[in-house]
């Protein structure tokens, strides 16, 4: 069996999600999968009337994904635990972790990915708590 | 006398903590159903503290992970002596079936002293009932004052 | 005086191996309400020793003065009681061991202990106007607040007093810990602030606590007595049914938060209480 | 009870130390150029006015009469005072723009001419002075808790200016206010003729005015201009009720208006405005806001003026015209009013943190008390009120002086920062708790006098049941405040702070001064309390073996003394034993980290796990439950007018 | 206006499980809540690449101990799916009455924590004696009382005996009068309807944004259930969805409660129905390609994704838990919320940690 | 309020639902997954287990002809059971009762008996 997912492109993936929201879809998740040492698949799934449609996003471990969090709120979950398990980075998360979601410094980091990883955080996002996010 | 009567109070009146480092909740809720009508652990003067200044005996149940060992030394050591360590299910034994992942340290061994260890997966709550029984033979061996035996020291009987 | 001094130590031996029975029979009944065997009738005893010749561990030696002077505020309250001296000088020395009980848990940090401390206030200033005015309705009727006078009294005042017994009842389910009003700290742990107030008060000075509160339950059930005061089964029949009474209300109700209870102990209780002190000054 | 023949030599110089010996030494405190000259004069007053009184205390019941043919003209003198003071008043209306003031003094001038007017015929020939138990007590409140008190604020104010960064010392304007004060309380107490009464009044209105202005800050100028507006109303009343009794009895006698047993229906309205002179004095609702605002005072005056003192002289005022309004409506209302107060000052306290606020809506719930004891006016609930009036004054002196000494350690009078005080001034905390504790705790006096005038109030039923939820909320505001002094984990043995020795030494007088009396009170009350009470109140309760007892109702203050003090022993001696105990950090599920009260949160980021008080804003919150407990006030106030009118 | 800083969790009496809340209070008024989360990490998901795809049935089952079966039942049907199994319709009806009784089991579980969490200790007992009722024929039935264990690919590992089939039908006979018995308790005391109404409130619009499954997306008054997706033998069967309108705590639980008879009911149902014949179909061959899967769990829709590529291993499964997709909805009903409400809409969602964090 | 009341009442007055565990013990379900153990007689020391079990709790040397089992970390599935061609595994409905020790079970095949070596 194959699952049928449409490619998006980064740029295009948040505006894709709002799309999405606007036709009445709910966010199931995200899933991500190391395809090789270099590259992941950021999957985005959707339920609409019990039918699943999938995005995917394909791109480089290294490079920075716009978060979908102003779309939908409930994936800063999800894509905190991809920074977690895999070391890529979402840009503009409603709550940032930093990285420790799931692991601790004694962790081995990105453990689901293939081949080294560089996993130290990155500014941007803002941390839960912090007297700024709670505007 | 004194030593006698608060010696022999203590096995009448284990207090539990209960910490889930982690478990599948496989054991957690069967540790829980000990407590409720059908087991009963009331019986033996089990009462579930949630708070380890109160505690004597402390249950551990899962897998302790790099996060939470921090968390169950804590609670270890604001448990005053004497206190006993009950391991509870294959995975606060050992790390069970999840020893080989990533974020697992393994058992509650490799961070506190473990004195009785109940297999199982889930454990059933008779064998919970059995383990705190068999902890609770630590107290009586226990002298109460000053020179309380660390946990997990059993003494003579010790292996290994 | 010295009758006095073998009554104060009758009182002071036999307050708390009472208190510790009725924990004990509380507990039994509870467990057979909820189809449970439950412990021994002197598991109480068995706690309290237990805790005795634990490790004292403490956050703040502070706890171990508000623990011990909680402790000596009871007894003295139950030795006043059995003194049959004035209800008011009984009802405020009370009032000092919940005090200093507070100044206790509010030395630790523990934002637990802390809250729960606060609870304990919110529910002091729910039930002391209550005790007080109970206390003033019974006055009102035999024209004495002096317990002796009280206990010579030829009628029950159960008949002139229901309401203000009724309120007194409130007081107890708040003062026994019992749902709905086991606020500040609970019997049984699993309550959103832990053990509340007695959260960091460990081993030793946790038995104090707890004899402290079997000798409360002792001086309140007595002060239910006192609503019976013409013959002695009378008045253990009705501090026993009124026990009875509040182990069925604490199974058969859910812990409300302070909003509610302060609501309805200010709402129900004191107009129970004002319409039984104007009906009584009526006469 | 008989007046003792007052004594043709002793008793001039005895008035003479009482209350123009501070004025005097007031001028020397004002010239006064060096810190050690101010120190001598200060003890020196202390110690003289101590003494007089001491020797006064032989001497009641007594009343005094100037000669008409002596050297000096004193009435003369004094309604010329009277509109000097009154023009002062009007100038600093003038001066800050503020034409309440102005109106009412212009009013307080126009009706003092009117009772000139009405008086010219028959000429005074009442007695001046009249010193009673009651006026003693005060007095010895006066000169002891007085001399304390300004004895301490020798160094505070050293301090105080320090932090302020004066470049020109005023220290010698504000003790020479002080001092200047003691001797007009003494004056208003003893006073007899109502145009004495009238002028010591006004000089304490002023002296209060001046020294919440002292720090010269725009909060403190506009709260002293509401001060003075406020007690200006209570000096207007002052003046209609003395145009009443002039146009009644053609008298200013002020005993020959209050022990005349219950007055007729012509004086009730008098008395009435007695009593709200009374109130505005005791910043009882709906004046209460000149109270708080003068928090911003130093806090030697709020501890001075503003708790142990002045603000007493409503409740003084009160007591004196009791046995007048013996039975009447008036007295009645007087009753509701007071628990009233003690209430809703009571509510008003749990919803602070302010230190200082508390202790200030404390004072108007305790004044809100005596109020009610006098309006019962039964004999017991009158010598309730008498050790109100004493065991409130020495506890409040003491929490001032503590808060005070604290503020300037910590630089804040907010309860929430005093949290641990312990770790750092240990001495200070201990006190504070100790003065917290004789405000709420058996066998302390405070209590006892609660106690009294629990069983007193028992059979007025709007009382008591004020007088019952308000002790509950005041339990509540002392014990948080207590508790969390005693805050935060500490382990082994803190040094006692350093404090300069006069602040020492007041405050440990003090703390001795309330224990003692509270131990002495069985036998205080059969050497004054009931001395106190005016003919036809009979003494209340019998003593025996400390024990205060009648058919209603009884306190053991010495047995429960003596148990109280076996209790602490014995609980200090477990704290002594638990000093081995293995200190954990507080549980805080599990996260507790290194250091005390901090925990791992999300991100494993440190967090320092806080909980602040329960101030319940939302019930017991200032802005929401003023303006009604204001206009239940107004309305009690119209009642109790209107009722006398 | 002084806040207190209040850490909920990971050890905490009321929370079975440990998560972390940082609460800020004020005057028992929660002003924000910030979860932390990381206490029951395992990792087991990475195990799939050292387990073969037979072994991870016995890993996923064990991802929570609550709906063991649920998970193991969502991880077979996927790799069914993949591999293009037909399982027999006998096995079929036996994974609708084992998930049914695990859904009965866990909500049972559930009610009776939830009146814990509101201190109704004498309720939670009750109920935990009902439950204990299910287990035992978890027990009976599958050799095991939380972790039955039964799915394997193809089909089912256990056959129901026509005295297992009775025993089945006469405890639920009991379980329904004592549940029955404890109705009016559960959704008209007045205590508990204090407690529970109006707490927690999420409409359907922001159940559905915040992306909330099961019981919690039902209770706001959405019919959505994973089941009607026809799996296993649900399409055979007759059932509605239970929908509740007022999206509070007591909607949630009455959600719950009705989902209590209605398992009843179609467990009743698939035993009238129960064919006979094999019970598991034959497995040849590996999995291959990428695959989602989703069932109905006690809390909500769980959500499989498999990929694999030929190999014993398989390369990917994720697995998004309900209370995963619960969570975000959990942070934003916090706030304004008493503190001694906190662990009633907490419970509400019905959180399995161990599901979330894996 | 009292809506409880009645099934108190009758929990009150009927017999307790607790089983007095331990004193009297329930005999386990005929079916139940308990106690592993291993006949080394019947043991063909195949690996079969060993290769299925999802925990690797099983470990079989052919070298040494030895049958490792740590039941700390057996899972109590019962896959190896299923699995086993010879019979030798079994599993009882009895639970493994808690120890103060941590056991791990060795079998010889050579050996004419079982010996337990613990650790």
């Amino acid at each position: 069996m194959s699952m049928e997912a449409i490619a998006v492109s980064p740029e295009h993936v948040v505006g894709a999600c709002a799309e999405r929201k606007a036709a009445g879809y709910r966010f199931v998740t995200m899933t991500c999968v190391a395809v090789d040492e270099h590259m992941l698949d950021v999957l985005y799934h959707f339920d609409k009337d019990m039918e699943l449609e999938h995005l995917r996003l394909r791109i480089p471990k290294d490079s920075c994904v716009p978060s979908i969090t102003p779309v939908f709120f409930a994936a800063f979950l999800v894509e905190n635990e991809i920074q977690d398990l895999f070391g890529l980075r979402f840009c503009g998360l409603a709550i940032d972790y930093k990285h420790s979601l799931y692991l601790d410094e004694a962790a081995p980091k990105a453990p689901f990915c293939k081949g080294a990883v560089d996993a130290s955080p990155r500014p941007g996002g803002k941390p839960p708590g912090d007297p700024e996010s709670s505007e | 006398m004194w030593e006698r009567m608060t010696q022999g109070s203590r096995i009448k009146s284990p207090w539990l903590l209960h910490y889930d480092c982690g478990s599948c909740n496989g054991c957690d809720i069967e540790v829980l159903a000990c407590l409720t009508p059908i087991y009963d652990l009331e019986r033996f003067g089990v009462v579930n503290v949630g708070n380890p200044l109160h505690a004597d005996i402390l249950l551990v149940t899962g897998t302790v992970n790099h996060r939470n060992k921090r968390v169950l030394r804590n609670l270890y050591e604001q448990m005053p002596r004497p206190k006993v360590v009950i391991a509870v299910g294959s995975c606060a034994l050992t790390g069970g079936v999840f020893r080989e992942a990533y974020n697992v340290v393994g058992g509650v061994a490799k961070v506190i002293p473990v004195d009785v260890y109940v297999p199982g997966c889930p454990v059933k709550p008779e064998a919970v009932i059995d383990g705190v029984i068999l902890g609770l033979e630590r107290f009586r061996r226990k002298k109460s004052g000053k020179n309380l035996l660390e946990p997990g020291d059993w003494g003579e009987e010790r292996r290994g | 005086m010295n009758e006095g001094l073998l009554v104060a130590g009758f009182a002071l031996v036999g307050a708390p191996l009472l208190g510790g029975l009725i924990t004990g029979a509380d507990r039994i009944i509870t467990a057979r309400l909820q189809a449970r065997i439950g412990p021994p009738l002197i598991q109480p005893f068995y706690d309290v020793a237990k805790l005795l010749g634990k490790e004292q561990i403490a956050v703040n030696v502070w706890q171990v003065f508000g623990a011990c002077a909680y402790l000596m505020a009871s007894a003295i309250a139950v030795v006043l009681l059995a003194l049959r001296t004035d209800l008011l000088v009984i009802l405020f020395t009370q009032a000092v061991g919940s005090v200093f009980l507070v100044v206790g848990a509010l030395a630790s940090a523990s934002p637990y202990s802390q809250v729960g401390a606060h609870r304990e206030l919110l529910q002091v200033l729910c039930y002391e106007p209550l005790l007080i005015l109970v206390a003033v309705g019974v006055y009102l009727h035999v024209g004495s607040f002096k317990v002796s006078d009280i206990l010579a009294w030829q009628t029950p005042l159960l008949s002139k007093l229901p309401f203000l017994f009724l309120a007194l009842g409130c007081v107890l389910t708040i003062k026994l810990r019992k749902s709905p009003f086991d606020l500040s700290t609970s019997h049984h742990g699993h309550q959103e602030i832990v053990k509340g107030l007695l959260t960091d008060y460990s081993g030793p000075i946790l038995a104090f606590a707890e004899i402290g509160h079997w000798l409360e339950t002792v001086l309140l059930l007595g002060l239910c007595a006192l609503f019976w005061t013409t013959h002695w089964l009378g008045m253990i029949l009705l501090a026993g049914a009124t026990f009875a009474l509040q182990i069925l209300i604490d199974n058969v109700s859910s812990r409300m938060n302070w909003r509610w209870m302060l609501g309805y102990v200010w709402a129900v209780g004191l107009s129970l209480s004002v319409v039984n002190l104007v009906w009584v000054q009526a006469r | 009870m008989e007046l003792s023949a007052s004594d043709p030599i002793l008793m001039p110089a005895l008035l003479f130390t009482l209350i123009l010996f501070p004025f005097l030494a007031a001028f020397g405190a004002y010239l006064a150029v060096s810190d050690r000259l101010l120190k001598v004069i200060i003890v020196v007053t202390g110690v003289a006015l101590v003494t007089a009184s001491l020797v006064l205390s032989a001497q009641v019941p007594f009343s005094f009469a100037l000669s008409p043919d002596g050297p000096i003209a004193f009435r003369a003198v004094i309604e010329v005072a009277d509109f000097a003071l009154l023009s002062l008043i009007f100038y600093f209306g003038w001066k800050h723009r503020h034409p309440t003031i102005m109106a009412l003094a212009a009013l307080q001038g126009v009706l003092l001419l009117y009772v000139q007017f009405l008086l010219s015929e028959g000429q005074a020939h009442w007695p001046v002075f009249y010193g009673d138990n009651l006026a003693l007590i005060m007095i010895f409140i006066i000169s002891v808790v007085g001399s304390i008190i300004c004895f301490q604020a020798l160094d505070y104010m050293k301090a105080h200016e320090q932090h302020q960064g004066l470049d020109r010392s005023r220290r010698s304007r504000f003790f020479s206010i002080m001092v200047l004060f003691l001797g007009a309380m003494n004056g208003l107490v003893l006073a007899n003729d109502m145009a004495f009464f009238y002028f010591f009044f006004e000089v304490t209105t002023l002296c209060s005015f001046l020294l919440i202005a002292h720090d010269r800050t725009p909060v403190a100028v506009s709260n002293a201009l509401r001060a003075l507006w406020m007690n200006c109303l209570g000096g207007a009343a002052f003046t209609v009720a003395m145009t009443g009794v002039a146009l009644h009895v053609n008298s200013l006698d002020l005993s020959r208006l209050t022990s005349a047993g219950p007055a007729d229906g012509v004086l009730l309205p008098a008395l009435a405005f007695l009593g709200l002179a009374a109130f505005t004095k005791a910043a009882q609702f709906p004046f209460q806001s000149w109270l708080l605002g003068a928090m911003v005072a130093p806090t030697p005056v709020s501890a001075l003026l503003h708790s142990s003192t002045m603000v007493k002289v409503g409740v003084y005022l009160v007591f004196r015209m009791a046995p007048a309004i013996r039975g009447t409506f008036l007295s009645h209302c007087l009753a509701v009013f007071g628990g009233f107060g003690f209430l809703a000052a009571a509510a008003l306290a749990v919803g602070q943190s302010n230190g200082k606020k508390v202790l200030a809506y404390s004072t108007i719930s305790n004044l809100g008390l005596m109020i009610a004891c006098a309006g019962l006016n039964t004999s017991a609930a009158l010598t309730a009120g008498v050790l109100l009036i004493l065991f409130h004054a020495v506890n409040k002196a003491l929490l001032f002086l503590c808060v005070g000494t604290i503020e300037q350690r910590i630089a804040s009078r907010d309860i929430e920062d005093m949290r641990g005080l312990y770790t750092i001034m240990p001495v200070t905390a201990l006190m504070t708790v100790f003065g917290v504790i004789m405000m709420i705790m058996p066998p302390f006096g405070l209590m006892l006098g609660k106690w009294m005038a629990m069983e007193a109030a028992a059979t007025n039923l709007f009382v008591i049941v004020m007088v019952t939820l308000g002790s509950a909320l005041t339990v509540m505001y002392w014990a948080r405040w207590a508790g969390i002094l005693m805050s935060d984990p500490f382990a082994g043995r803190f040094t006692p702070e350093r404090q300069p020795w006069p602040t020492w030494t007041a405050l440990g007088c003090l703390c001795l001064g309330g224990g003692i009396l509270s131990v002495a009170a069985p036998w205080l009350y059969s050497l004054w309390f009931t001395r106190a009470l005016s003919p036809g109140y009979e003494p209340p309760y019998g003593v025996h073996g400390g024990i205060l007892e009648n058919a209603v109702g009884a306190f053991a203050v010495w047995p429960l003394a003596g148990v109280a003090a076996v209790g602490f022993v014995l609980a200090v001696v477990a704290v002594y034993r638990a000093g081995g105990a293995r200190i954990v950090k507080p549980y805080v599920s599990g996260l507790q980290t290194d250091t005390p009260g901090v925990f791992t949160g999300p991100l494993n980021q440190p967090v320092q796990a806080r909980a602040s008080n329960y101030y319940l804003s939302s019930l017991f919150g200032e802005s929401r439950l003023t303006v009604w407990f204001n206009l239940a006030a107004v309305a009690l106030l119209g009642l109790i007018l209107g009722g006398a009118l | 206006m002084p806040v207190s800083v209040i850490p909920f969790g990971p050890q905490h009496p009321v929370l079975p499980e440990p998560i972390h809340l940082k609460l800020t209070v004020e005057d028992e008024v929660i002003r924000e809540a910030v979860p932390a989360l990381g206490y029951v990490h395992r990792g087991l998901e990475k195990l799939a690449e050292i387990r073969d795809f037979q072994q991870m049935i016995q890993i996923v089952e064990r991802v929570c101990g609550i709906c063991s079966m649920m998970h193991s039942l969502c991880y077979v049907q996927g790799i069914e799916a993949m591999m293009g199994i037909e399982v027999p319709p006998r096995a079929k009806y036996l994974r609708v009455i084992w998930a049914e009784l695990h859904r009965m089991h866990s909500h049972l579980l559930w009610l009776g924590l939830f009146a814990d969490s509101f201190g109704f200790e004498s309720l939670f007992m009750e109920i935990w004696k009902i439950r204990e009722k299910i287990m035992d024929l978890q027990e009976a039935t599958t050799g095991n009382r939380v972790i039955v264990s039964v799915n394997v690919i193809g089909g089912v590992r256990r056959d129901l005996s026509p005295e297992q089939q009775r025993m089945i039908l006469t405890t639920l006979k009991d379980v329904e009068d004592e549940v029955r018995r404890l109705e009016k308790t559960l959704l008209d005391d007045y205590t508990i309807k204090k407690r529970t109404k109006g707490k927690g409130v999420l409409r359907s619009d922001q159940a559905l944004e915040l992306g909330c499954v099961g019981p919690v997306l039902r209770g706001s008054g959405v019919a959505k259930d994973t089941r009607l997706l026809g799996y296993a033998a649900y399409n055979e069967l007759s059932f509605q969805p239970v929908v509740e309108p007022d999206g509070d705590c007591h909607a949630r639980g009455k959600v719950r409660y009705r989902e209590v008879l209605q398992s009843i009911d179609l467990i009743r149902q698939a035993l009238s129905k129960l064919p006979d014949g094999e019970l598991s179909a034959s497995v040849r061959g590996r999995p291959e390609g990428e695959g989602t899967a989703r069932v109905e769990q006690p809390r909500g829709e769980l959500f499989y994704y498999i990929r694999a590529d030929g190999g014993r291993q398989l390369s990917r499964v994720r697995i998004r838990t309900p209370t995963f997709a619960n969570l975000p909805a959990l942070v934003t009903m916090l706030p304004g919320v008493y503190l001694s409400d906190v662990p009633v809409v907490v419970m509400s969602i019905d959180p399995c940690i161990s599901c979330t964090e894996r | 309020m009292f809506s409880m009341a009645p099934s108190l009442m009758r929990n009150f007055f009927s017999k307790k639902a607790t089983r007095r565990y331990p004193q009297v013990a329930r005999p386990p379900f005929a079916d139940a997954r308990g106690e592993l153990t291993n006949d080394a007689a019947l043991c063909t020391f195949c690996g079969v287990c060993a290769a299925k079990c999802p925990s690797q709790c099983i470990r079989v040397d052919k070298k040494s002809v030895s049958w490792q089992y740590d039941p700390f970390a057996c899972i109590y599935c019962g896959i190896c059971v299923e699995n086993c061609k010879a019979k030798s595994l079994r599993m009882h409905p009895h639970y493994r009762p808690p120890t103060v020790v941590h056991e791990i079970i060795v079998l010889h095949g050579k050996a004419p008996g079982a010996v337990s070596r613990k650790d």
